[in-house]
């Protein structure tokens, strides 16, 4: 018995059932597309150039050994941040998992801090603490930055319970991939969300594989795809085509409408590619998928390519100002690359710092007696 | 002052602390219209409603995630576990996301939870009911954690712990809720976390323990002055982390003998964290090793007359420091 | 927006949708059920009674203080459990929650040791050891009883999974509460089921309840109700009446025979009712409903009655006979009263039996060092 | 003899039992068709097909509950956890069914599991993905927990484990997987759970750890011989549950000192454990104090250069016996 879904493409094999290629202004007449400035789609445009790039500048330097752990390259699904974040208000949050570079320069967070983090560096996000897969901006309404698999999820339904609690119309979007829907804790998120009518938003971003695994082989589902377990709990969801950003605007300001009016989750499945490998360290991504197939979704699905093409079709852009936003971002990045490189590390002592916020904020709390048991300390 | 029950003084710790801070509320599995399993929140529905308490399905790591994200944007969520053993299933919210959110992200995040609900054996509820994670949840830096004994700890640091910034695990017994005693009324009663109390004073060994071991130690103490004059010191630890040691090391100094009694099982129970410090800190004042009595070292057994044996009684600490001070019969 | 399905009956309202009340004799004619010899018939009459007549003397010696702990009580569910494993063979498994009394006395296990282990007693089938709440026999392939909600959902995934493996034709039969199904272990372990062709039945007992609340305020769920959550994984599912034992088995045999044939798993939601609390210390189980609504379902829906009603329109069963086997059932009970009560309490250093198969079986194992870190024993 | 990595004599291990017993089975996320995240299991897949290596989706409570299930019906699965960190999620499967089952059925039942992966920090992935959790595992009667260093070690003592009729947890680290030494063949080359094994015989103080902090009193204990002519002996505990008191106390009551270190963090680590057990068993032989190295009590901190810092290293543990030995530079 197979769980795959009908194909429409070969390389789709397996996948939820990718929809039609359709015309790429379909959505375009959404209002909330309608109503984009030039300015916004251009500044569209440019966040999902200085994502590609940054994240460019990033590899290159780890590869010289700059950083250490993991970085999980978002290359290729980068108009699903831009796209879901660009339709957000005031009162929305955000939260995903360590996938988080797209997200974290699309709130709003600079190139230098996350690119020092990524060195370890003091002067990094978090202080050089978290590392790659722990970005966080809480003044960016940005909750990280999460390494274990379908941990944000509750985080994500608590978000948007506490925007209900007091009483602000908002959600909160989170984040996960196509292997992480198979957590459990994902599923009592859903059925509290459902239950209680609080309006978050879980964005599944299925770039088809959870490391070496394909969708087919990590999950059952109908054909309806992986969103539709939100059925279950009387959910809505619907699936989305990754690479148009007036598709993932449009179908994000629904569940966004959603939210606000009815209070009610919605669950999003965006159809989408990653080009590099799980992380830096999965060097062998071709021996579970083919280079055709990279070369399929970079060559048809690519969602910077469509915008541009777009935007080029709308004339807002044309291709002296693309190079010279190319040329920005480039820039900005090899910035942040010096100033990653020039900032210092974090003093050994910070070590003992950001662990509690009673020991950070001394005479704010009624603690006493000893919090760390350090028999002795290596500086 | 006023004597009222264990549970009662939780009680009045949470309509307290719900009437002063709007941020304030309680989730769990039958908190609300069930007036809670235990009834540690019987009537707090009826009085503050359905935006203060939850009834939350059987989904632990689910709710105890929510709280968590909740806490990021200034709520304080007081979650109960209707037996503290259930934080198992939600162990990776619990102890992973709550310990690590600030530090992760270079202190922008904190994170002011309470997790509270009975940790305790003796009620023969078996092996998968019966845990007292108080050692594990203590050994994750950026949690704390209190273990009360008596009403009005119960109460003074149940409102510290609902006011911390820092994530709280609040550990009862469900043997302890009715028992009475003279509680302050006052609604800033705070006793601060991290400082131990000296339930019984005394000159000649030191009985250390937490939650409901302090009563059996009291008892025992009791018992030694009576039959054998021997004047033990009570040291009732009350917050696990923060830890007093200088309370600790002060009273092993003065009587040069430590037993510590906990229901913990004894491979790295919060006992040995406590002899560790001892021998460590105050080796030269330790007349004989720092003996420790700790659950038998097995499930918790059903079998209502034997669970009694298994975890510590105050007998067993009579005959424990007897064989300490080498009283013969 | 509201969860709840459409009811048939007041009594039902926020419950899955209980199925129209039918002709008791429509799955008479299901082949599982044609077969069925007379004594087998009269075998689930007086299983059913067995368990009744059991569970009333536990009560009743809880009540005078011979027990410790918590007593779930199965009564009014009784055809669920005599329904769904008198259809079973020799490769089938079965494991089940804490409300365990009911499939253990169904499965062969003697009232004697089954009363024995709630007064503690070292005769008890887990040597006083488990309690109520952690029945076990693998002798008869009963795998407990278990304590925490739905912690057995994997666990019987694994038999069924080790079925599969070892090439037994056969499947493995794991209970859970309707509020059990909001335990994320149960969902990774649906995906998995149906992701490797697992021959597991899970079959939800839906009495209406997780303790004091109703399945509408802990559960979101579509009209289908609480079963289809299966279809999110390609499941096959099925919903049941609980009182009538031939609609029962008749169900259970179309699962366990895609077990055998396909392989593969089967979600079967039985509605159901208990009449006692949710244990004994649920005392006021009348504040979250109504005696009105216990008498209903005591009066229409009771699978003794009901089954008794069919055998006696049969002509299998007569009064007398009823009398007879109700008789034979009470004094059985009695006797395992006394028999539990004659029985020693386990010797305190059977404490530390039945921890680690290398201690309790010397010579077995290559193991050396300390296993137990008792500094004094008190005994 | 041959000489292989610690990788390859896990691999070797695993492959050896698959063929000598047909009711073993790998399973675990990436572990057959990827080879495994860390390459532990490369190549078994192609060798031993589907129904010995299984690649389990994202689900730890799902596919351990499977496996201790599986495991009643006489199957030995050994699965394996990416990063041991990972069975937080699953915890409840792991600690509280896998420890409780025997005994809640009164003996009936046993679960030969095996769970196992790599336990330790100084990757730079983070807080949440560097637990060492052999602490807390340890705490529970009826689990088993087993900490290699050296590839031989890893070999015997993985062929033990999966032949082991209870749960075992198997601790390896990412840092050791490459390291290279002489590792018996014979298939039937068994080191006994429970068994320390002196890495390094010497008169004048006890180091005593396990896994990757053995390698860093090696170290240590080298310097220490050649600059200060301290002849410091080395015990590699191997196995933390059951645990070689016997090897413990015979070393120190030879040395008379100990320093235990660990990459626990400090409270209630399973130095705590080993400390209390030696003053309590060997007080009067104790010249000083046992002191402990824990990992810095912080969750892990990314920035490579301090992450370093965090962890017991050599320079760190000489300075430490220097200040227990009074040596002045
Ligand atoms: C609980 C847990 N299990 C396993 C891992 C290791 N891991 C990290 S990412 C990953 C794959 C996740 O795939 P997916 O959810 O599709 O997200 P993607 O990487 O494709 O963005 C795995 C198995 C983890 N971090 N946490
Ligand atoms: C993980 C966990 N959380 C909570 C509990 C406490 N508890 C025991 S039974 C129960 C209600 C379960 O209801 P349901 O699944 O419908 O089964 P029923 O009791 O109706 O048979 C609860 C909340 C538990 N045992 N385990
Ligand atoms: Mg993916
Ligand atoms: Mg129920």
């Amino acid at each position: 018995m197979s769980t795959e879904a009908p194909e429409t493409h070969e390389f789709n094999k397996g996948r939820s059932r990718t929809l039609e290629k359709k015309d790429l202004f379909e959505f375009a007449k959404d209002p909330v597309n309608k109503a984009m400035t030039v300015e916004e789609k251009i500044k569209c445009f440019t966040d999902m150039v200085r994502i590609r790039k940054f994240e460019q500048a990033a590899l290159q330097s780890y590869q010289k050994g700059k950083m250490g752990g993991f970085l999980h390259l978002y290359i290729g699904q980068e108009a699903t941040a831009v796209g879901t974040i660009s339709v957000l208000g005031e009162n929305d949050h955000i939260i995903t998992a360590y996938r988080d570079h797209g997200h974290a320069l699309t709130v709003g967070m600079e190139m230098n801090p996350c690119m020092a983090e990524l060195f370890g560096k003091y002067t990094g996000c978090s202080k050089g603490k978290g590392g790659s897969m722990h970005y966080f901006a809480p003044d960016k309404n940005f909750w990280g930055g999460h390494g274990i698999v379908a941990g944000q999820t509750p985080l994500g339904l608590g978000l948007a319970f506490a925007l209900k609690y007091k009483g602000l119309k908002g959600c909160a979007l989170c984040y996960l991939g196509d292997g992480a829907i198979n957590q459990g804790v994902f599923h009592e998120s859903l059925n509290i969300a459902s239950l209680w009518d609080i309006p978050v938003i879980y964005v599944i971003e299925n770039n088809g594989y959870s490391m070496g695994t394909s969708q087919s082989r990590s999950s059952a589902f109908p054909d309806a795809g992986l969103a539709s377990r939100a059925h279950s709990y009387k959910i809505e969801y619907q699936t989305v085509n990754g690479e148009n950003l007036y598709e993932v605007r449009a179908k994000t300001n629904e569940a966004v409408q959603r939210a606000y009016n009815e209070s009610r989750p919605t669950v999003m499945e965006i159809f989408t590619y990653r080009y590099y490998g799980h992380s830096i360290a999965d060097a062998n991504h071709q021996r579970y998928r083919t280079k055709e197939e990279i070369k399929h979704y970079q060559e048809n699905k690519d969602p910077i390519n469509v915008w541009e093409q777009i935007l080029i079709e709308e004339g807002v852009l044309d291709t002296d100002k693309v190079k010279e936003i190319d040329k920005a971002a480039k820039e900005e990045a090899k910035a942040a690359i010096k100033f990653a490189d020039e900032s210092p590390f974090p003093p050994p002592q910070s070590m003992l710092e950001d662990v509690y916020h009673s020991v950070d904020n001394p005479g704010t709390h009624t603690n006493e007696g000893e919090i760390f048991f350090n028999d002795s300390l290596p500086f | 002052m006023s004597v009222i029950t264990f549970r009662q003084a939780l009680k009045d710790a949470l309509a307290e602390e719900i009437v002063r801070d709007e941020n304030v509320f309680i989730m769990g599995e039958e908190v609300a219209q069930y007036n809670g399993a235990y009834k540690v929140t019987e009537g707090l529905w009826k009085r503050f409603g359905d935006k203060r308490l939850w009834d939350a399905p059987i989904s632990e790591a689910g709710f105890i995630g929510l709280g968590i994200g909740a806490s990021f944007l200034g709520l304080r969520p007081v979650i109960e576990m209707m037996f503290f053993s259930f934080v198992y299933v939600a162990w990776d919210q619990a102890v992973n996301n709550a310990s690590t959110m600030r530090y992760m992200s270079g202190g922008q995040i904190n994170c002011p939870i309470v997790i509270r609900g009975p940790a305790n054996g003796g009620t023969n509820v078996g092996a998968t009911h019966s845990h007292t994670p108080e050692n594990m949840i203590a050994n994750f830096p950026g949690l704390k954690v209190v273990v009360p004994s008596t009403p009005a700890d119960a109460k003074g640091l149940m409102k510290s712990a609902i006011r911390d910034n820092d994530p709280v695990f609040f550990m009862e017994s469900t043997l302890l809720y009715g028992n009475e005693a003279e509680v302050p009324d006052d609604e800033d009663f705070l006793i601060p976390l991290g400082k131990a109390d000296v339930k019984r004073p005394g000159s000649d060994i030191s009985l250390i323990a937490h939650g409901g071991c302090v009563l059996a130690a009291l008892r025992a103490a009791e018992y030694l002055k009576k039959e054998h004059n021997v004047d033990a010191e009570v040291v009732d630890l009350r917050s696990i982390r923060p830890l007093d040691k200088e309370t600790i090391l002060k009273s092993v100094k003065k009587t040069n003998r430590a037993l510590l009694i906990e229901e913990n099982k004894p491979f790295c129970g919060v006992g040995a964290q406590v002899s560790h410090t001892i021998q460590r800190e105050a080796f030269d004042y330790l007349d004989s090793p720092v003996h420790r009595i700790s659950a038998v070292d097995a499930p918790a057994i059903y079998s209502p007359p034997v669970e009694k044996i298994q975890i510590p009684h105050a007998k067993q600490i009579v005959d424990e420091v007897r064989n300490i001070l080498q009283i013969k019969a």
